[in-house]
């Protein structure tokens, strides 16, 4: 019985993650990716809890959700200003410059 | 090991596959976080279920894990990526 | 004993509605504030149900605590997050959806 | 430079204040509640105890006011009532077919002393039924509700009190309440 419901449970994780990773791909907003990206994170930490690594999916936990999202997320606001033409503050070549005047970044 | 604890995770998987349209749909920024937010609460509540209907005790872990860190990713969205992203323009794709 | 476990099914069972009507509450909600109800109040109380019940069917003393923890760590996540989201929502004008 | 060399000088564990010490009593429980009772793992734990403890008392300074045990008993047993109303109110109007909404804005005046105290009041506002902390000023915190129709000011007024007993407050201040 017990055995029969967990298959279920897998067949219908794996369809959902499967979904979820088209969607991921295939999506022009990169915001969305984002979060889709990390809502895949705490779907792939069930699938490996399913597949008896608890240890990985600790890690995937982790990482997958509450590292790499927040630094996607940071990462994109930075990208946003540096297509809005503003001046990044990790550029050394603009540093002590005048922002209009200096190189124009592409 | 129990079956109905397993049952009690499975009817909860939905509830994770249904919010993935308000992602895709959703018209703000915001709304696609919450969903975010949702799949971490059903996570963790399907990681206790599991733990006990698998019998490994080891999940609770997992499901501090997950607890602690969904409310990460919403916070440095809120301080970092929202807060910055219309006044100045309005052609952003985050809006 | 027996009588513990089995109202500790029913407080699971009791449970499964709040988290399956929060989700409902999501898709079907108008605005990003009443979203945000849906979301942080039927997903705590369904999580509150749970951890109830997973509670009173536990054998040690250790588990149980470590449910609280849990608990209490979702509902501060939660409740801090739902503010933030809904203070910068507030921030960028964003107006409530009113009945017409 | 100033700042830096407090900064130093707070971290000599010289003087144990009953502060200091109620911190590390809930760290260790935290800890124990994590890893069971295992006796080597606070190898690790005592000196994680001891820096977050210190770490916590720098980053929240000790407010002036402390917790009240008979206030904490009542506290409870009211949020947990109350935010399951709230969850059976959302569900309800998320389940029903007509909908059910009429949601709207509410400003509202607190009394509570500034920091943790009025934190914790605003955070729970989030869970209790049809009301939601959307923003605060001062001491003024705006509240978004799920229907105008409820009655929002005495349940929050309710609230109110109940923060005010779970921390001592002056009797007078009570009272205004």
């Amino acid at each position: 019985m017990n055995y029969f419901i967990l298959t279920l449970f897998d067949i219908i994780l794996v369809l959902t993650m499967l979904w979820l990773a088209w969607y991921l791909l295939n999506t022009e907003d990169i915001f969305k990716a984002v979060v889709l990206f990390i809502s895949f994170g705490l779907l792939m930490a069930l699938a490996w809890v399913r597949m008896r690594a608890p240890d990985v999916a600790l890690a995937e936990a982790a990482l997958g959700a509450g590292l790499t999202g927040p630094l996607f997320l940071s990462a994109l606001r930075r990208m946003n200003r540096t297509r809005k033409g503003e001046r990044r503050l990790d550029s050394d070549e603009n540093r002590g410059k005048d922002p209009k005047t200096g190189p124009k970044q592409e | 090991m129990s079956w109905m604890h397993t049952v009690f995770a499975l009817i909860l998987l939905p509830a994770i596959a249904t919010g993935m349209f308000r992602i895709l749909k959703g018209p703000t920024a915001a709304d696609r976080m919450m969903t975010a937010q949702l799949f971490g609460t059903c996570g963790v509540a399907i990681l206790l279920l599991l733990g006990t209907g698998m019998g490994t005790p080891v999940l609770l872990d997992i499901a501090l894990v997950f607890a602690l860190l969904a409310a990460l990713a919403t916070m440095t969205f809120v301080r970092r990526t929202w807060q910055y992203s219309s006044k100045r323009n309005h052609g952003n794709p985050i809006q | 004993m027996e009588i513990l476990y089995n109202s500790g099914t029913l407080l699971i069972i009791l449970g499964l509605p709040f988290f399956l009507s929060g989700t409902v509450g999501l898709i079907r909600f108008p605005d990003i504030y009443t979203r945000l109800h849906a979301l942080t109040k039927a997903d705590n109380v369904g999580l509150g149900c749970i951890v109830c019940g997973l509670a009173l069917q536990s054998a040690s003393w250790a588990v149980t605590a470590k449910l609280l923890l849990i608990w209490l760590l979702v509902l501060i996540a939660s409740s801090a997050s739902c503010h933030l989201i809904a203070r910068s929502a507030m921030q960028k004008n964003i107006q409530p959806w009113t009945r017409p | 430079m100033i700042r830096d060399h407090r900064f130093v000088k707070d971290f000599t564990f010289v003087s144990f204040s009953p502060q200091f010490f109620f911190r590390i009593l809930v760290f260790s429980t935290v800890w124990f509640v994590l890893t069971g009772s295992d006796i080597s793992s606070w190898i690790v734990g005592v000196p994680a105890v001891l820096i977050a403890s210190k770490l916590n008392l720098m980053l929240a300074p000790s407010s002036h006011y402390s917790i009240s045990l008979s206030g904490a008993l009542r506290f409870v047993p009211f949020f947990l009532n109350q935010s399951f109303r709230g969850g059976i109110d959302v569900m309800r109007r998320a389940l029903s077919a007509k909908q059910l909404l009429n949601p709207g804005l509410v400003s509202y005046v607190t009394l509570l002393p500034e920091g943790s105290a009025r934190i914790f009041f605003v955070n729970t506002i989030s869970l209790l039924p049809g009301t939601l902390s959307a923003e605060l000023h001062g001491n003024q915190v705006t509240i978004h509700t799920l229907d105008r129709g409820l009655p929002i000011w005495a349940n929050i007024q309710n609230l109110e009190y109940h923060v005010a007993a779970l921390i001592h407050i002056s009797s007078d201040k009570k009272k205004s309440l």
